[in-house]
């Protein structure tokens, strides 16, 4: 988080800089089904930001060592393709990337039914192929559509949404300039039928009352990203081409 | 049979929890004693051990000269590592750094950075040339659990303390380093299905998720982390952000204490 | 017993093969639908999707500005990636790069730099101090056969519509990246123990050694490799080079095609 | 290829630079058995270039998964030493080698009677140990004396062996000058015996012609270093001392 | 070693600038038992020195290839945290580290009794916390100390020592300006009961005569801190706190 | 099992040094046959080759210009590399350097540094800016026993007979460079009990610890090292330290030799 100050984020009329209202997201576009070759597939653009996550498994989980008795273990590789972003990323994991993929498979091992594969590996890799702030969350949204692709059963879709602050004021979804001067960013990954959260993350400045409002924001949004999520995977099974 | 262990721990915890009580006698809400020590590492600029428990952490600051970030000309920087190394537990193998000891870096340095505790303009020595970058190490020793904690502590309590050495490097005279507030965190873990604060090795093994909460001098929230398998509802959140901000006041009196 | 399998499947292939048919239907020489789609990537100065038949590559072009090496101070440089990750297939594991993954960067950017079309003086922002360096990333989303044609065809495409952005790196106005020809890379497998054009991944399963072969706007060649294990003759090489000029120029369309 | 055009590579005489004919390679020396270490070895002297090939196996493949139920694999390191550039070469593997010892082990995975060693391996080090263009194909060269040196079974020898085009001119077997301002190289791996090609790059520009002069004079050179290598292993077979 | 002679190390008094006799060592303290999670463990302060080590095991040894049908192998990892020196150490493993840790390995290896756990390892991790000149043998001396207080079995304790040359003069325990400006370092592990040398490094400039007196004040400063381990192991085991 | 094989052999090596015989039929401190040729390879600007018995061992030395270290502004440096590949013997597996490979490099590196016998200050091109960086590689073809003084002893010669390529840096004209002495290498490994010298393949398999000593022109020690298990006593160096004097002046004439 910058909060540098020095640059306006919000339009007198109470607007973003892009004409969204504060509680508006970006769009959302996802389709199912997207990679032959996986098990199961998604691909996700949300704002410029461009996801795409394949599944693979269950499988029998090897080294030894990271097998668990009683349940499947999920094992998540985000990436960032080296030209997503602005400056080109060298390819292969850094500490940002391994932090990510680490959560994020603490969270979808939190909703897939992993009792029901015990000694098993899932694989998800997220592939990140255009980044514009937020891409974890979009990764979270296409990894879970993936796994529902691919038939791995699930307590509840995760949604991967955020919210942040700018110009002192809580907002929904913040795109790259907003989180790049804006005061505060706050991930999350929500389960919209149960209503919690299995990913959480937070930087930046909030008070109390500021992060409420944020999580209102995260909530509101995530069922709007569940509604195409659900109809992705319906156009999916229903032969839809991709 | 490894994973078997587990399963009888979890039911002894959870059982635990139904009585409300824990492993070792202490109540829900209850810190293990945390004894600080600060300034004891000869060639450190700052440092800071924990004892927390049958934990032990080391937090070492060191600077060095560097070109700033293009865009940001005059600002030094900061970096944090942490090394889980084989030393600090019998499950600590030798290896690249494992994504637990990445997290554990990363979750610190948010807190830290993030509070904008640091005024990375006074750490400017020549503008686009030359700033200070300030290189803070969390080491492991003795991990009986919650080491986030105990980083944390120790961590901003050698930064806190640290001297930067400038006459060493031939640009002016040493001053300490200024930081603006006091960034605390706490760290919250599921046990037989319920919060508790501090967790034991054994609550760490037979527990879920675990919430790790920075907040500064005002009690806002500066960073964040879920960390392990599950989930928490909006309320659980709120009840143990309160607690959080009880036991950050305590604890940033400590750090203070420790400041000659 | 995973061998086993290959071998049922190239004594299937080798009965298709004596009746002049292929695995899936096609002809000697044909090639699946290759769908090529260009500038679709926010943040990559060129972008192109290949789609060949249910194989799924992209390839993005990125520039940044780098000290020329001392022995060609006034050129520019091109430096081609390829990532075989884990996305693409089950067989692919995660870790440093494979020598398949390096095969594949190294054909394709052989296939482009030895054809001259860069003009790497037109690349020189101050002689000897700055140039721009050009890099090319090859992504392979999915990999259902014949990756190395699909991220060729993808790179040529992404590299001649890249635009170099001058202005984010304040050395003047933004520029198209000017090519002066278009290389394009035909591949052909033995499969059933004759060559084949574009295999698909059953064919490379059972199939032997592969030629790839680069074709400039004159038909000259640029580049060759052969992989895999297996041996050809010099006749059979000149009958694959006679399919791939014809091959070649109907690609080398298809690229100019999607130029905006 | 540099193709610059202004380092004139041959003289008005048509000969060039070292005074050799278009069609007339550089001096080769061959020994096999020179490493009293391995189970094969060869030492090959091809210009100013030295190469030095060893040999260890059959083994028992491992880690299991490189395993072949019905062959041998192959395993190939081909490696410059630190020393044998002009610039020093940072040890440890880089693409280029690696890319080499791929497509070398396919070249001899071709050559030798890999179906008799099922679930094995045979190690191939291929050191170089000073380079002057052509280094690929010298160790190619060593590494068949090598394997017959091991009693490996062979198909045939298989000999490494370069043309390329020089002032527009196709020409045999270039030197380092020759290759650094030179407008192609074709580098082959051919079985003298049966015709056959096992190893094959290019790069440059070649014309369909060219191209096809160039491998005519790969296939001549290819049968003189076969004889030289031949007496070597006779040599060494007889006791000839290193 | 330096070696500049430009720094005068002794004073005229024949002192040295720290006040110390030319046979005269650092100040020691030690404690066994400092790290609750070890199975054994002990903590050295030499002068300005601090190091800790921690001892895991007999334990089964794996990969398999490093097990020893007829004795234990032991495990050593010298490291130096990144804080431990003037300029900040990167993290991981270099050269030097590598080195040490293989010699003290092996002299470990020399005076525990590792016969008597066939097939297994034993795990010593030493951490350097602060470096002031002789941090191998500061680590070694914790290291035994710690192997102790695990209740390995052992022929002898070892005791790190180190003497070096300054000015021309043969002095013990060389400090961080001696070690920097002095002319030889010959750091020793010293099993005092038997009198025998399990490890042994030197670099500099010593005629033989010189080895022998700097061997001479080795021993003797062996057997001084030989004192304190033994007083370190009892204050332990009687329940002394640390 | 592949451990009870030297149990055996330890055996038959302790019978043999109760009857003071060796393995190969050799005298407790005789060498094996040593060749050592100088300047053989196109490209190194010093080379050498050892051939010790079957061991096959190259040094080669390479040059160039880089930045003094900030506290020796007006020094060269020596970087001293060794690698144990693959070539070498069956036993040698690729991979990052082994401790083995680390060990050889430092104290040949050590033997060679700390004798003093290389003027850093002669290395120096600009002080401050450019110095010559001298890098000595120690290349193993075929380890039968005693690679170290093998490697050191090519190492020196290689260094001895080295020319500092200036032209081609275009810092002057090409100079040999001068070194002040020749410091040499003996090695001794307690086989059968006692010590030998140049220890063969089957004696370094059975024996215990191993002693490099490396001594200068006037005997003076200027680096020792114990490798491998095993405890030696004060007396038993002092019997090695006098052997290796009367070695060491050998093969010190035995480098002179080969210089032009």
């Amino acid at each position: 988080m910058g909060g540098y100050g020095d640059v306006q984020l919000l339009r007198e009329d109470g607007k973003r800089l892009d004409g969204r209202a504060v509680d508006e997201m970006r769009e959302v576009e996802i389709k199912a089904g997207f990679l032959p070759a996986a098990e199961g597939s998604a691909w996700v653009k949300h704002g410029l930001n461009v996801a795409v996550a394949a599944v693979y498994g269950p499988m029998e989980a090897h080294p030894r060592k990271i097998q668990r008795q009683d349940r499947a273990v999920i094992d998540v590789r985000y990436n960032m393709a080296p030209f997503s972003t602005s400056d080109r990323i060298r390819p292969g994991f850094n500490r940002r990337s391994r932090e990510i993929s680490k959560v994020t498979a603490e969270a979808l091992e939190s909703v897939v039914l992993v009792e029901r594969y015990p000694r098993s590996k899932i694989r998800v890799e997220i592939e990140i192929l255009a980044a514009e702030a937020g891409t974890r969350c979009v990764g979270i949204t296409a990894a879970s559509v993936a796994l529902a692709d691919a038939g791995i059963p699930m307590k509840d879709l995760l949604v991967g949404v955020a919210s942040g602050k700018i110009d002192g004021i809580v907002v929904l979804d913040l795109d790259k300039a907003e989180d790049n001067y804006g005061q505060a960013d706050l991930p999350m990954g929500i389960m919209p039928n149960t209503g919690e959260i299995a990913f959480l993350q937070m930087d930046g400045d909030l008070s109390p009352e500021e992060y409420d409002l944020a999580t209102e924001y995260n909530f509101k949004a995530a069922h709007e990203i569940h509604e195409l999520m659900k109809q992705a995977l319906l156009d999916s099974a229903s032969g839809g081409d991709v | 049979m490894a994973q078997m262990v587990p399963q009888l721990l979890r039911q002894q915890l959870a059982e635990l929890a139904s009585q409300d009580k824990r492993f070792d006698g202490r109540g829900r809400w209850d810190s293990r004693d945390l004894i600080l020590e600060t300034d004891i590492l000869y060639n450190a600029e700052g440092s800071a051990k924990v004892v927390l428990g049958d934990t032990i952490v080391y937090a070492g600051v060191k600077f060095d000269v560097a070109s700033p970030y293009s865009d940001r000309p005059t600002q030094g920087s900061l970096m944090t590592g942490a090394e889980l190394r084989p030393v600090a537990h019998r499950k600590y193998e030798p290896g690249p750094p494992s994504p637990e000891s990445i997290e554990l870096g990363r979750v610190v340095d948010r807190g830290i950075r993030e509070s904008g505790c640091i005024d990375m303009e006074a750490l400017c020595i020549v503008p686009g040339e030359k700033v200070w970058r300030v290189m803070l190490d969390l080491h492991v020793l003795s991990d009986r659990g919650n080491i986030f904690d105990a980083c944390a502590t120790a961590a901003i309590a050698a930064m806190r303390t640290a001297v930067v050495p400038a006459e060493r490097f031939d640009v002016g005279e040493d001053f300490k380093l200024e930081l603006s507030s006091t960034p605390i965190m706490c760290s919250y873990q599921r046990v037989g299905g319920r919060y508790v604060y501090d967790a034991c090795e054994q609550e760490e093994i037979g527990g879920d998720e675990r919430i790790h909460i920075t907040l500064g001098d005002e009690g806002h929230l500066h960073s964040l982390q879920k960390g392990l398998r599950g989930v928490l509802s909006p309320a659980e959140f709120t009840e143990i952000l309160a607690q959080a901000g009880d036991r950050c006041a305590e604890l940033r009196e400590l750090v203070h204490s420790k400041e000659a």
